[in-house]
């Protein structure tokens, strides 16, 4: 049974101006230990992805459909304060801005205290904080600090500690989204690192969100491609860099650079994503594809399978191809 | 250590506000047409009784002397040492009794009302604000703005008539008037806060009346007030729980009510404690209505009573009261502030 | 274009946008509301003379404290006046006093807040100054003391209250222009050579108005609720001018036998109208908090 | 989606306050009703007794039960003994101090040389004592009875009068009263009057009347008057004829009040019923004065005061203290329960209305310096366009009487002079006025003033209805133009209004302190400068009447007066306001007559 399951998942933003599907039919899976990247521009859905995993989707989004397991458990139909039990100890998440994720009035021991203590009430104040101490130690921050505010802190500091705190009671899985966006290049690869050996260390799943195709390509096992809140392509790291099918994932390649081919021209994407509120019909990269065909204006196009764990949403793989299996 | 620098300054910088409050307060009296005595004759006095009325109160000397006069009797601290009161000139009633000694006297009762009315309407807006800013949009929430607008909308002696129609006319529940049952002796005054006072005296049955008695007016003006610091919790709080740390939070799974209060109240608590250090001034303009209606004998009471023998130095004296109180206040919040915010302090 | 063409130009522009509004949501509905109510009021407090069916001043039209029946739906005063004919016609104070103080405090607080904030330097620091320890002020108290100097009248009533209401007049346009002040246009049409006044008038003044307009409504309903509170003290009119203040302090003798129809309607009325007020300008301010978009 | 926790926090307050309010409600209940509570207990204690004696009797039953049960009855009778004792003391408690509830508050000073004030007046009679007082319930208000002084004789010319004082009345600290206390307080209050120009002597011509008084031994002093006086002992019995305590009153110098010192803010020497045991301020108002029973009273053997003690309590307003009466809060209302609440509280079993005869005045008058009210006829076309019959019905049905002329109903020499002038003549009105060329079309326009701040009762109203029946008539329009009392007063004082309504409370009972009120100075009408000839006649027929003892002469004279008053109507009477109090039912011994004092010694409450 797999640690993470989502089948068919959609979620919705109810705004007085009309319903976005910010995320549309989603379904994939995450083994214990395996690393999952999703990648897109902003506003693709990842991040709402994300939330949804923990059910944290902001005002004024639900989830529409779809079920989203965790070791088998439904967790969309899961009373609140069982899903509450779940954060954390299960699945935990660390957000893009180290700047704004602690609570400035908190000393940086107190936010372990309280996490600690609210998913182990037996757990003495004094235990708590010793073993907030230790955390810190492996994160390299000095224990004595403890008792410091956040703004006292750096903003790779930050995102340590948001790191410990989120990996304080080793969860089965965690979700960084875009971890690093705030950080400068150099404190960049010593988080991600930290992030790897940490998953190593305690055995976690890794869901990391980025628009960062290359930092994705880098780290992940599994990828997802998301546009316009549909996947619309799946594959598994070396597939996809090596045999891109998406037309938008080709375009995202070749807008990294790469030092083996120094002859490689470097294109943008042209044109900009999609209003939400009322998407193209058809498939919903068309007015940016440059492969454009007359089925992709009317009608959208479904995910079929093009090899071994590799599937892509495109009519330029067959009318309708096999659905996957 | 940063902090006792910070009161320092900040308690220095209330100086040139207040001198510029006193100074407004004098011109505004000088400024309005007529001077104060022609009013006090209803313009028609004889020369020699202008003349008497104009020495007693020293405006024969020229208006810069008037000025020093003026504003050195509310700092000549001797003055107020020696008399218990500062010296706030004379009454123009024929009693000519110190202004000073007058508005001593009533001030106690309207820093009990504030007092009283400002806990009920922290309770009721600090509370009612969560509970509709956390369940946004929801029916709970347009109820609660609603309550908060009409309660805003309402004339304050109004809703005052309308208690003492109801508690006081048809339940017979509760006193509609003065500090305490009239069949109650006073408690002995010591600080002038009746409540205060029959604790310090030990007398249960006093503190049970005098708050019988303070319970209409302080909640009255309570909810008046209420309307205010539910819309600035509300607002407060819908900006502050739309910010990352609270998500983080809750991603970590901490219980809704810790990531209200410890986190979102918490951090939203001191810009509310300011605005409604701001609305005290709203606050004592709504006591003088809420003690007419009462009969509260305040501060607004007199300052309602001197309007009708034209008092000019009474007034003049109330509302330098009235100035004085709302900065120390301001300064208190501010200090407060500082000391509750840990990115101040450090 | 004549008179009456405008006139209808106007109204054709006017109710689409108004029913557009319950578009924006909750917001959106309470500015509606708040402005029908508003017009309502005015509509009537101007035709009241007319549709009510007594003279409001007229003595002894009925039984004195006569409770409401279907001769006198509102019942009688102690007077024997109709007290649906005094509500009907008892606005005209209220609202008079209301809109002098707003014009006052509109003509003297906004040109000081634009100029002195847009000059800024001495002359900006003394005005904000003077203006914050004003605005720090408990506002009833000093309108009190300024009508009691004065003498009772309407007048003196919106003279009084506008001394209140100036300060935050310049409090709000100033913190405007001092952030637009700064914006990447106005910095451009410096460069591009603007005069002072263009840049004030064109650039500046327009982005302004949005929040003025708040300030307004709300003032509006201050300035109501204080004339009441004047009137409640003995500073209002004289006993033969039909106002919802004087009512409510007159009638205030009679409750205690049991006479609630002396103050609830007036009461009522004074709450309506401000309500109104402040429906437009807590409707607008939450329209107009970029904090809180979606 | 709010949780558990703000809901029961919600829940919590409300039941919180419900409680609360509830709980007072509870208590203040049981509080009144403890007699009724304690005869409850009383009687299940007689049943649980026969209960536990009958018990006894089933011997098979064993005695724990019995002994169970008189343990229970003991503590029964324990705590009711316990009830009882708290009723009584309260009880007790309530009989001997009586809260008196007023709008009234002392002006300025109690010094007998100054104040000039209904309840200074009437707080100084409760403490002090004059020579010879009014008969309490006298109808005319000029029947005398002994007080300090037991008895007193005047010269047949009527210059000289001789009292002669009773012996043993002593101050508090022991001294005795003696002539001398008397000279010295007329000395006192005859020399303040220069440096107290509004206060009572001064108002009252005492340095004009009295000549010099003069010791004859401890217990004769003897007064020389400058004329024969009439009104003489009504003087005499006037607060402003108060015997001062010298220690107290110092010589050229009038006494305040002074903070936390009850007794030297009065230099009254304490030989009433009552002493001042306390007198609070706060800011401008008297929030408390308490008067406790004086041992020293001459009178205490005969049992007075009855009430050992008397608090007043100062209510800004008549609704807030007509409340205050019917919530039970005082036992007494007086001075001023508003005139319509005490129509609503006749007929409410839980307090009673007493009512007695009055005496303050109401008239319309005329500023005469402003055209063209300096015309006899205008004045007299609105004293027929008013209406007093109405306005006494409408607005103070029972409470008042309309009256036509200014000598009240019941004083010796009251008669009808205005009655010729009749009510609501507008046939009268508007042909007068024709005769000055005015019309519907040219009305006579002037402002009515009236007072707004309470002072007088119902002015704002009466104003209303005044307006309203001279504009009847079509050929006036007038504006009403409120002014608070202070105002009002400085307004008469400068002359400033045109038409305005003012009242007169009466020093003493003789038609000498009503008469003159046609032209008195005060009122600043000017009628002496517009209408010589008549005032010439009318103030020669006053002193006439005033400098003679000859009673029919008098009322001769009087009448005289009115009728040329009513030709010229310098100003107009209206009517005369009676006066009421409420107090709880079970208040007793108010004596309201002729003379609006309220004696506050011959009151009790009945156990």
């Amino acid at each position: 049974m797999p640690l993470l399951e989502i089948s068919s998942l959609a979620v919705d933003y109810r705004t007085s101006r009309g319903t976005v599907h910010a995320v549309n039919d989603v379904s994939f899976f995450l083994e214990k230990g395996e690393t999952l990247g999703l990648v897109g521009e902003s506003g693709s859905g990842k991040s709402t992805l994300g939330l949804s995993i923990i059910r944290l989707v902001p005002y004024p989004g639900v989830i529409g459909g779809g079920r989203i397991k965790i070791d088998g458990r439904d967790i969309v139909a899961l009373p609140e304060h069982e899903m509450q039990t779940f954060r954390g100890t299960k699945v935990a998440y660390v957000f893009q801005d180290p700047m704004m994720s602690l609570n400035p009035v908190k000393k940086i021991g107190a936010h372990f205290v309280e996490l600690i203590r609210t998913h182990e009430p037996n757990v003495s104040k004094k235990e708590a904080f010793e073993r907030a101490k230790t955390v810190l130690k492996n994160l390299g921050i000095q224990p004595e600090r403890i008792n410091d505010y956040q703004h006292q802190f750096s903003g790779g500091m930050r995102q340590r500690i948001m790191i410990g705190l989120a990996i304080a009671l080793n969860p089965d899985l965690v979700i960084a989204d875009e971890p690093t966006t705030a950080l400068d290049v150099i404190v960049q690869a010593k988080i991600l690192d930290l992030l790897e050996s940490l998953r190593k260390a305690y055995q976690m799943a890794l869901i990391l969100i980025s628009h960062d195709l290359s930092i994705i390509l880098e780290r992940c096992d599994k990828i997802i491609v998301m546009y316009a809140g549909h996947m619309v392509e799946y594959a598994e790291g070396t597939e996809l860099h090596d045999r891109p099918a998406h037309p938008y994932t080709q375009k995202l390649l070749q807008s990294i650079p790469n030092i083996e081919l120094s002859d490689q021209k470097l294109t943008a994407i042209p044109g900009s994503p999609p209003d939400m509120l009322n998407p193209p019909n058809g498939c919903r990269f068309w007015p940016r594809c440059s492969y454009t065909m007359e089925i992709c204006r009317v009608k959208e196009p479904l995910l079929i399978s093009i090899g071994r764990n590799h599937l892509v949403k495109c009519f330029l793989y067959g009318e309708k191809g096999v659905q996957s299996e | 250590m940063g902090l006792r620098v910070y009161i320092i300054t900040r308690t220095l910088l209330t100086i040139p506000t207040l001198l510029l409050l006193l100074t407004m307060v004098f011109l505004v009296m000088r400024v309005l047409p007529g001077d104060p005595v022609d009013l006090h004759f209803e313009r028609k006095g004889t020369p020699e009784q202008i003349a008497q009325m104009r020495q007693i109160l020293g405006l024969d000397k020229p208006i810069w002397n008037q000025y020093v006069d003026y504003l050195w009797g509310i700092v000549d601290i001797g003055y107020l040492l020696q008399h218990g009161y500062p010296n706030l000139g004379k009454s123009m009633q024929v009693t000519s009794q110190d202004v000073g000694r007058q508005i001593f006297s009533v001030f106690p009762a309207t820093l009990e009302l504030a007092i009283y009315s400002m806990i009920i309407a922290s309770v009721i807006g600090i509370l009612l604000g969560t509970v509709s800013s956390k369940s946004y949009n929801s029916l709970l929430d347009h109820v609660i703005r609603g309550f908060g607008t009409v309660t805003y909308a309402i004339p304050v002696f109004f809703l005052g008539i309308l208690f003492q129609l109801i508690f006081g006319v048809y339940l017979h529940w509760l006193p509609v008037s003065l500090r305490i049952n009239p069949n109650v002796e006073f408690p002995a005054h010591v600080t002038g806060l009746f409540t205060i006072d029959s604790i310090l005296e030990g007398n249960i049955v006093k503190l049970f009346e005098s708050l019988k008695t303070l319970l209409l007016p302080s909640l009255t003006l309570g909810i008046i007030l209420s309307g205010i610091f539910i819309r600035l919790t509300r607002m407060n709080m819908l900006e502050t729980l739309r910010l990352d740390f609270i998500t983080a939070a809750r991603a970590r799974g901490l219980r809704e009510s810790t990531v209200t209060y410890g986190y979102a109240l918490r951090n939203a608590f001191l810009p509310i404690l300011t605005m409604m250090g701001l609305q005290f001034a709203m606050l004592l303009g709504g006591a003088v209505l809420t003690e007419t209606t009462f009969e509260w004998p305040g501060l607004g009471s007199y300052i309602v009573g001197r309007i009708n023998y034209r008092d000019y130095t009474a007034i003049q004296g109330a509302v330098v009261m009235f100035g004085l109180f709302v900065t120390l206040v301001s300064l208190v919040v501010d200090i407060l502030y500082a000391y509750f915010d840990p990115r101040i302090r450090l | 274009m004549s008179e009456k063409k405008i006139r209808r130009s106007i109204l054709a522009r006017c109710i689409p946008r108004l029913t557009s509004l319950a578009k924006k949501g909750p917001s959106g509905w309470m500015i509606m509301i708040g402005i029908v109510i508003v017009l309502t009021f005015i509509v009537i407090t101007m035709i009241g003379p007319w549709i009510s069916p007594h003279n409001p001043s007229a003595l002894f039209i009925g039984p004195p404290v006569a409770s409401p029946s279907s001769q006198f739906p509102m019942g009688t005063n102690f007077l024997g006046q109709d007290m649906l004919s005094r509500v009907l016609c008892g606005g005209s104070v209220m609202l008079q006093v209301a809109g002098l103080s707003v014009l006052i405090c509109f003509i003297i607080g906004v040109p000081i807040g634009l100029f002195s904030s847009y000059s800024g330097g001495f002359v900006d620091s003394a005005c904000s100054l003077v203006m914050d320890a004003l605005y720090a002020f408990p506002g009833l108290v000093i309108a009190i003391a300024i009508a009691a100097m004065l003498g009772p009248g309407v007048i003196n009533m919106s003279l009084s209250i506008a001394v209140v209401y100036i300060p935050t007049y310049f409090r709000i346009v100033r913190s405007q222009v001092l952030s637009i002040k700064e914006l990447a246009y106005t910095e451009a049409a410096r460069a591009a050579g603007a005069k002072w006044h263009t840049i004030l008038f064109r650039y500046i003044f327009p982005n302004v108005i949005p929040s003025i307009v708040v300030v307004t409504t709300i003032n509006f309903a201050d300035a109501i609720l204080t004339a009441a509170g004047l009137t409640f003290i003995g500073l209002g009119v004289s006993i033969d001018v039909p106002d919802w203040g004087l009512d409510l302090t007159m009638g205030r003798k009679l409750i205690a036998n049991g006479a609630w129809w002396v103050i609830t309607f007036p009461g009522i009325m004074i709450i309506l109208l401000a309500l109104g007020f402040t429906f437009i300008g807590e409707g607008l301010s939450e329209l107009l908090n970029p904090k809180l978009q979606h | 989606m709010w949780n558990k926790v703000e809901l029961s926090i919600v829940v919590l307050v409300l039941i919180g306050i419900i409680v609360s309010s509830s709980t007072m409600y509870y208590t203040t209940t049981v509080m009144s009703n403890l007699s009724t509570l304690t005869s409850d207990v009383s009687t299940l204690t007689e049943n649980v007794l026969n209960l536990t004696s009958s018990v006894r009797d089933l011997a098979t039953i064993t005695r724990v039960l019995a002994e169970a049960m008189g343990a229970f009855n003991e503590t029964l009778a324990d705590l009711e003994a316990r009830l009882a004792a708290i009723e009584a003391s309260l009880a007790a408690k309530a009989k001997e101090t009586l809260i008196v509830g007023t709008t009234d508050a002392v002006e300025n000073t109690l010094d007998p040389a100054q104040a000039y004030d209904y309840f200074g007046w009437c707080i100084m009679q409760q403490i002090s004592g004059t020579l010879v007082s009014v008969t309490p319930g006298s109808i005319s208000g000029t029947d005398f009875q002994p007080e300090l002084a037991t008895s007193w004789n005047a010269s047949t010319d009527g210059k000289i009068w001789d009292f002669t004082l009773r012996q043993n009345v002593r101050f508090p600290d022991g001294t005795e009263l003696n002539a001398t206390h008397v000279k010295y307080s007329f000395d006192r209050s005859i020399a303040l009057i220069p440096s107290t120009p509004d206060g009572a002597p001064a108002n009252l011509y005492y340095d004009q009347i009295i000549n010099r008084t003069e010791v004859l031994s401890k217990y004769k002093v003897r007064f020389f008057l400058n004329n024969a006086y009439g009104p003489m002992l009504g003087i005499i019995s006037c607060r402003a004829s108060a015997i001062v305590d010298p220690t107290y009153a110092p010589w050229m110098t009038q006494v305040n009040y002074t903070a936390d010192h009850a007794r030297s803010s009065t230099p009254l020497a304490f030989v009433g019923p009552y002493y001042l045991s306390k007198w609070e301020r706060v800011g401008d108002r008297d929030i408390e004065i308490r008067l406790d029973e004086n041992p020293y009273y001459w009178n205490a053997t005969s049992g007075y005061p009855k009430t050992k003690t008397i608090i007043f309590r100062f209510y800004r307003d008549a609704s807030t203290l007509r409340l205050a009466v019917e919530a039970g809060d005082i036992d007494m209302a007086f001075r001023h329960i508003s005139a319509l609440d005490v129509l609503s509280l006749q007929t409410n079993t839980n307090v009673k209305v007493w009512i007695g005869p009055g005496a303050p005045m109401f008239f319309m008058c005329f500023q005469e310096d402003h055209a063209p009210f300096n015309d006899s006829r205008v004045r007299m076309a609105l004293a027929a366009a008013i209406n007093r019959t109405a306005v006494v019905t409408t607005l103070f049905p029972g409470l008042a009487n309309a009256t036509y002329s200014m000598i009240p109903p019941g004083m010796l020499a009251h008669g009808d002079a205005f009655k010729e002038l009749g009510d609501a003549n507008l046939t009268l009105t508007t042909s007068l006025l024709a005769q000055l060329g005015y019309s519907s079309t040219n009305k006579l326009k002037f402002d009515l003033w009236y007072e707004s701040s309470g002072h007088y009762q119902l002015s704002a109203e009466q104003a209303a209805l005044y307006k309203a029946q001279f504009e009847a008539s079509g050929v006036m329009e007038v504006t009403l133009k409120p002014a608070d009392w202070p105002s009002y007063r400085t307004n008469r004082n400068n002359g400033i209004m045109d038409v305005f309504v003012y009242g007169w409370y009466p020093d003493y009972f003789d038609p000498d302190d009503y008469a003159f009120l046609y032209w008195a100075s005060w009122l600043n009408l000017h009628y002496d400068v517009w209408s010589p000839t008549a005032y010439a006649q009318q103030i020669a027929l006053y002193d006439q009447a005033r400098y003679t003892t000859n009673t029919t002469l008098r009322i001769q004279l009087y009448n005289q007066i009115e009728d040329i008053a009513a030709d010229q109507c310098s100003i107009v009477p209206l009517f005369v306001t009676k006066l009421w109090a409420v107090t709880k039912p079970k208040v007793s011994g108010l004596v309201l007559d002729i003379t609006q004092d309220m004696r506050y010694w011959l009151i009790y409450i009945a156990g």
